[in-house]
C-alpha cells in the first residue's frame, strides 16, 4: 500500500497528509480506518491524545506488517464536546487503549462496550493528564483509622 | 408436629465470582483478574489494572529531557535498559541527534543481555506458576536466577548497577567497554549457552509442562493483528515481526540473526520462541563483542542543566524490540526543554488485551499458565 | 496390666513419631536446598539448622490464635484435629518388632487405610468451614482427588496382603524374612510399588500431584485462612500423613524391621520410612505440578486398570503355588 | 551477628544444686520469633524481583529460616516491595490486618519509603507508612539483596531487644 494511497485516501475523506500519517475530520474517522483496514493495515498499534490549543487530538496507529508501514490517523475535537466515534468495532485492541484515554483525559469514545475508568480507582474525581490538572492533587490515601479495620 | 414437606431444591450452582490477585502468588504483580467461573472452568476473565499507575506520562511532561531515562527505566522493571533505549532512539529521531558506531554497539550490547535476564526471570516465574512455591517449580527458579545472577554481575561491574543501569543517552551510550569487561562478557556467554540445554531440560522436555501448556491459550493471528499483541506472543501466532528488523535501529542493521517464529499460537509455541530468543541473544552479544568499532561512545555529553537541552518542535514515534515486544515512544515537542505530550505503547499493555478473548473455557490452572506465557509486567502494563 | 503397656508403647510410639516428624520440615528443607544447590536453613541451630523445627513450632504456638468472622466455628476449630489424628493413629498400627505393635489388629492393613483416609474430613472441612472461595475450590478437589486414588492404593496394597495371604500387618512383615521383600516379587512387587507411590504421591498431596495446596492458583488451599497452632497442626499433619504411609510401604514392601541384626528392627523401620520419605522429596521438587483433571484422568485410566490387573495376576500366581 | 542460641544458652540459670534450669520465656520466644520470620510475598515493582532474587540460590534466605508464605494468616513480616499507589493502598491495609500478630513491616526500596521520585504524582502515596505502621526502612532504589538481609537483621535486632512488634 503505497503512500499515494495515503494522499487519495485523505483528499476523498476531506482530510489532510501529515508526516506521520493523515489527519481526518471526527466522522470520516471510522470509514479512514475501515479503509486502512481493507487496504492491509490489520494490526492495530495505539491510540493515543494530545492536548493541543484548539481541544484535543486522537490519534489511532495501524500498521501494515506484511508492507511494514506504520499509519497515524488522526482526529480533533473541540475543547467543550470531547466526542470521538470508538474505533473497537474496527479494532479490537483499541478497547484498552480508549479506556485509558477516557480515563487519563476525559475523551468520550461514543460506542464503546464498557467505557469505565481504567487505570484510576473508579471514584477518582478529574482528568489527570489535562493541563490544567496540578500534578501533585493531594486525592491522597488517608489511612483507615483502627476504628474502621475490618 | 406435621413433618415439614421434603423440598426438593433445584439450584443451578451457579457461577462462583472470585478475585485473583492484586496480592498473588502467580499473577506477577499487582494484576487482579475478576473471574466467573463455573466449578473449575473460567466462564469470563475480566483484568483490572491500575494497582501500579504510576502517572509516568504526567511525571515526563515536568521534567528535562536528560532527566527522563532513568525515569523509564524503572517501567519494565524486568527489563529496565529497553525503556531508557527507546526513549534515546525516540529523541534522536525526533531532533536528528547522530549516533557514534561505538556507543551504538555498546547500547545494543547492555540491550542483549538485559533480554537474555529478563527471559529468565519470566521462565522461573513461569516454573513458580506451573509448579507452585513447594514443588518442582521452585527448582527451575532457583537455577533460572543463578544464571540471572552471572549477568547482573557484570552489569553491576560495567555500570555500577545491577539492573536499573542508566547506560544510555540521547546521542550514545554513558560507560565504555574495557577489555577485561568484554572477556568476561564472552566467558558469560559461553556460561548461558551451557545453562540453556539444562534449563530446556527441566521444563521444554518434561511431559507434564508440555500437556500443560499445549494447545492453552491459542491466539490466532487474526485476533492477534486486531489485539495488537507484541513480541514472543505475536511471533509465536505466525507473524514474523520484530522492530529490531522491521525498523532497526543502533546496531541491528550491521548484525545477523534470525527471529524465531511458531505457528501454533499457544502457551508451548511462546516458550520456544523465548528459548530460542535467548540464544539468538547470545549469538548477537557474540557477535557484538567480536566487532566492536573503535572511537567515541556519546557525541553531546549530558548537561549538568537540564534547562540548556532543548530539542526541536514537532512529532515522531520510534519503537525498540523490547523482551516483552514493541516498546514505542510517540513523542510530541514543543520547542521548549521537556517534552510536551509522550506516549509509551508498552508491550504488556497489548499483550494483557487478549485474555478477555482466549481466557473463557480454560481451567483456573491454564489460566495461569496462559497468564505466565503473556511475560506481562505490570510496571510496563500500568506506567 | 495389658491397659499398662500399651499406653508406655503408644507414648513412645507417639513421641518418637512426632520428633521425627518436626524434623521431616527441616529433612524437606535441607534436600530441597541441595536439589537448588544452596544451603538451606544454617543459622538457626549453629552448625546445620538443627534447631529450625523448634523455632517454626514455637513461633506458631505463640502467634495470635484467630478465626475469621464468618467463619463457620466448629468447622473451622474441628479441621486441624480431624488432619492430625487420623495421621497419628497410623503409627500406632506398624509392627517395630515381632508380635509388638501397640495395636496388634487381624485386619490392621485395612485398617490403617480406613481410618487414614478420614484425614479427608478434616481437609473437607477446613476448606468449607473457612469461608474463602479459595479454600473451597481446593476442599472440592481435595475430595476427587482423595476418593479416586484411594481405589489404586488398596488394590496395590491387595497384592502383598494376597501374596502373604493375611490382612496383619505383621503377618505381612513376618512373610517377607530372608530378604524375600516383597518389592522383589517378579512383576507383581515393582508394579504394586510403584502404583501405591504414585497414589501415595496424591494421597498426601505431594507434587507433582498436589493440585490441592496449589499455591499458584488457590493461595495456600484449604489451609489459606489458618494461622499460628492450628496451621502447625495442619503442616504437622501434612506430614505426618506422608511419614505414616511411608512407614507403611515400608512395611508392606520392604520388610518393616527385618534387617542385618546389628540394628535394632524398629531403627530399620524408620531408616526404611525416612529413605522413602526422601525418595517422595526427589519427586516433589523435581516435577511440576500435574492439572486437577489430568490428575483424574491419570488415576482412572492408567493407575486404576494397572492395578486390577497386577491383582489379577497376582490372585491367578498365589492359586498356581498354594 | 552473635549467634542467638549463645545468647539464650548464657541466660540459663543453673538452679542450685538441682538439674533444673530456667529460661527467661521472652528471650526463649524472641529466638524462636527471629529464627523463623516468615514475610508474605508482596511484591509490587522492581523491589519485588530483587526480593525474589534474595530469596533464590545465592543470597538465600532460607538459611535464616525465612520461607515465604503467600497467604497474609501465615506471615509474620509484611515486606512491602515497591511503589504504592491509592488503588493498592486500601489492599495493603487489609492485608496488614489480616496478619495475626506478632507481626512486624519492613518497607523495602525508596518507593515504599517516601514515594521516591514518583512523590508529588497524583496516584502514589508518598511512602507505605501512610497506610501500615512500619519497623524497618531499607534505603535504595532498588535495594541490593545484601542491603535486603541488612534490613532483615535489623528487624531481628529490634524484635529482639526492642518493643515486641506492633501490639
Amino acid at each position: 500500500m503505497g503512500s499515494l494511497d495515503l494522499e487519495a485516501l485523505a483528499q476523498g475523506m476531506g482530510g489532510k497528509v501529515h508526516p506521520l500519517g493523515i489527519d481526518v475530520p471526527r466522522e470520516a474517522l471510522l470509514p479512514a480506518l475501515t479503509a486502512l483496514r481493507e487496504a492491509g493495515c490489520r494490526y492495530y498499534l495505539l491510540c493515543t491524545v494530545t492536548e493541543v490549543a484548539s481541544g484535543f487530538e486522537v490519534v489511532h496507529g495501524v500498521r501494515d506488517v506484511e508492507a511494514n508501514r506504520t499509519v497515524f490517523v488522526k482526529t480533533g475535537t473541540g475543547k467543550d464536546d470531547p466526542r470521538v466515534p470508538s474505533a473497537v468495532p474496527v479494532f479490537a485492541g483499541a478497547n484498552w487503549f480508549e479506556r485509558e484515554m477516557l480515563d487519563l483525559f476525559g475523551v468520550v469514545f461514543e460506542g464503546h462496550p464498557d467505557p469505565r475508568r481504567l487505570m484510576m480507582p473508579d471514584d477518582y474525581p478529574g482528568y489527570p493528564l489535562r493541563k490544567d490538572f496540578p500534578m501533585a492533587t493531594p486525592w491522597g490515601y488517608r489511612p483507615a483509622t483502627d476504628a474502621e479495620a475490618p | 408436629m406435621a413433618e415439614a414437606p421434603l423440598q426438593v431444591v433445584e439450584r443451578d450452582f451457579g457461577e462462583l465470582a472470585m478475585h485473583m490477585g492484586p496480592q498473588h502468588p502467580s499473577t506477577h504483580g499487582v494484576l487482579r483478574l475478576t473471574l466467573r467461573l463455573r466449578g473449575e472452568t473460567v466462564v469470563a476473565a475480566d483484568p483490572g489494572i491500575g494497582f501500579l499507575h504510576r502517572g509516568v506520562e504526567k511525571l515526563s511532561e515536568s521534567l528535562g529531557w536528560e532527566q527522563l531515562a532513568p525515569v523509564y527505566e524503572r517501567d519494565d522493571y524486568v527489563a529496565p535498559t529497553f525503556n531508557s533505549l527507546g526513549f534515546c532512539v525516540a529523541a534522536e529521531r525526533l531532533g536528528g541527534i547522530q549516533v557514534p558506531r561505538r556507543g551504538a554497539w555498546l547500547r545494543t550490547l547492555t540491550a542483549e543481555l538485559t533480554r537474555i535476564a529478563s527471559h529468565l526471570v519470566w521462565l522461573g516465574t513461569w516454573g513458580l506458576d506451573l509448579g507452585g512455591a513447594l514443588g518442582g517449580g521452585t527448582t527451575l527458579y532457583m537455577y533460572c536466577f543463578r544464571e540471572r545472577e552471572k549477568i547482573l554481575d557484570w552489569l553491576e561491574a560495567h555500570t555500577g548497577t545491577r539492573f536499573h543501569t542508566n547506560v544510555n543517552l540521547i546521542g550514545g551510550a554513558r560507560y565504555d567497554l574495557t577489555p577485561e569487561l568484554a572477556r568476561s562478557a564472552r566467558v558469560l556467554m559461553n556460561g548461558i549457552e551451557a545453562a540453556i540445554p539444562e534449563l530446556w531440560g527441566m521444563s521444554g522436555d518434561s511431559s507434564i509442562l508440555r500437556d500443560r501448556t499445549r494447545g492453552i491459550g491459542v491466539i490466532s493471528p487474526e485476533l492477534a493483528q486486531a489485539v495488537g499483541v507484541t513480541g514472543p506472543v505475536l511471533r509465536g501466532s505466525g507473524i514474523a515481526f520484530d522492530v529490531r528488523q522491521a525498523a532497526p535501529y543502533d546496531a541491528y542493521p550491521e548484525l545477523q540473526f534470525d527471529v524465531p517464529v511458531r505457528r501454533e499460537g499457544d502457551a508451548f509455541a511462546r516458550f520456544q520462541v523465548r528459548m530460542e530468543e535467548i540464544l539468538q541473544s547470545v549469538r548477537l552479544v557474540r557477535q557484538i563483542l567480536d566487532g566492536l568499532p573503535r572511537g567515541p561512545i556519546f557525541t553531546r555529553r549530558p548537561l549538568k542543566n537540564p534547562k540548556a537541552s532543548k530539542l526541536p518542535a514537532g512529532e515522531a514515534y520510534a519503537a525498540v524490540e523490547s523482551a516483552r515486544g514493541e516498546l514505542g515512544f510517540y513523542l510530541v515537542s514543543d520547542g521548549s526543554w521537556r517534552p510536551y505530550r509522550l506516549k509509551i505503547h508498552a508491550p504488556s499493555f497489548a499483550n494483557l488485551q487478549v485474555i478477555p478473548h482466549v481466557a473463557p473455557g480454560l481451567l483456573v490452572a491454564d489460566l495461569v499458565a496462559l497468564l505466565g506465557s503473556l511475560d506481562p509486567v505490570l510496571g510496563d502494563v500500568d506506567r | 496390666m495389658e491397659l499398662l503397656r500399651t499406653l508406655v508403647l503408644s507414648v513412645a510410639v507417639l513421641g518418637t513419631a512426632m520428633t521425627i516428624v518436626a524434623y521431616l520440615t527441616w529433612i524437606e528443607r535441607k534436600v530441597a536446598a541441595r536439589f537448588h544447590n544452596r544451603v538451606g536453613p544454617y543459622y538457626v541451630g549453629w552448625p546445620h539448622g538443627w534447631l529450625q523445627p523448634l523455632a517454626d513450632v514455637l513461633k506458631l504456638i505463640i502467634k495470635e490464635d484467630l478465626r475469621p468472622r464468618r467463619a463457620d466455628a466448629l468447622l473451622y476449630e474441628l479441621a486441624p484435629v480431624l488432619v492430625v489424628v487420623p495421621a497419628l493413629f497410623g503409627f500406632a498400627l506398624l509392627p517395630l518388632a515381632p508380635g509388638l505393635a501397640v495395636l496388634d489388629h487381624p485386619y490392621s492393613l485395612l485398617l490403617f487405610l480406613a481410618v487414614g483416609s478420614l484425614a479427608l474430613l478434616g481437609i473437607f472441612a477446613a476448606g468449607w468451614g473457612s469461608h474463602n472461595a479459595y479454600a473451597l475450590l481446593s476442599a472440592l478437589r481435595s475430595v476427587a482427588i482423595a476418593v479416586s486414588y484411594e481405589i489404586p492404593m488398596i488394590l496395590a496394597l491387595l497384592v502383598p496382603a494376597l501374596l502373604a495371604g493375611s490382612f496383619r500387618l505383621d503377618d505381612l512383615v513376618q512373610r517377607q524374612t530372608g530378604g524375600a521383600w516383597f518389592i522383589f516379587a517378579p512383576v507383581l512387587g515393582q508394579v504394586s510399588f510403584v502404583v501405591f507411590l504414585l497414589a501415595m504421591l496424591a494421597e498426601a498431596n505431594k507434587s507433582p500431584l498436589d493440585v490441592v495446596e496449589a499455591e499458584s492458583e488457590l493461595i495456600a488451599g484449604y489451609n489459606t485462612e489458618y494461622s499460628g497452632v492450628k496451621f502447625a497442626l495442619f503442616y504437622a499433619g501434612e506430614y505426618a500423613h506422608t511419614l505414616a504411609l511411608c512407614g507403611l510401604a515400608a512395611t508392606v514392601f520392604l520388610g518393616g524391621y527385618l534387617g542385618p541384626a546389628f540394628l535394632p528392627g524398629p531403627v530399620w523401620l524408620v531408616l526404611k520410612s525416612l529413605a522413602l520419605f526422601v525418595l517422595v522429596l526427589w519427586i516433589r521438587w523435581s516435577f511440576l505440578r500435574v492439572r486437577i483433571d489430568q490428575v483424574l484422568r491419570l488415576n482412572w485410566r492408567f493407575l486404576f486398570p494397572l492395578a486390577l490387573a497386577n491383582l489379577l495376576l497376582a490372585a491367578f500366581f498365589a492359586v498356581r503355588t498354594r | 551477628m552473635t549467634d542467638p542460641l549463645q545468647e539464650v544458652a548464657d541466660e540459663v540459670v543453673r538452679f542450685p544444686g538441682g538439674g533444673v534450669a530456667l529460661f527467661r520465656s521472652d528471650r526463649l520466644f524472641k529466638w524462636a520469633q527471629t529464627g523463623s520470620l516468615w514475610p508474605l510475598t508482596f511484591g509490587l515493582a522492581c523491589c519485588a524481583i530483587e526480593m525474589m532474587a534474595t530469596f533464590a540460590g545465592r543470597f538465600d534466605l532460607d538459611r535464616f529460616g525465612m520461607i515465604l508464605r503467600p497467604s497474609p494468616r501465615q506471615a509474620d513480616v509484611m515486606l512491602v516491595a515497591g511503589t504504592v499507589t491509592i488503588k493498592m493502598a486500601p489492599r495493603i491495609r487489609t492485608l496488614y490486618d489480616q496478619m495475626a500478630h506478632p507481626k512486624w513491616v519492613v518497607s523495602m526500596g525508596s518507593c515504599a519509603n517516601s514515594g521516591d521520585h514518583y512523590r508529588h504524582v497524583y496516584s502514589v502515596v508518598p511512602g507505605v507508612d501512610h497506610v501500615v505502621p512500619v519497623d524497618v526502612y531499607i534505603p535504595g532504589c532498588p535495594p541490593t539483596p545484601e542491603a535486603l538481609m541488612e534490613g532483615l537483621f535489623v528487624l531481628q535486632r529490634k524484635i529482639r531487644e526492642g518493643t515486641d512488634g506492633v501490639a
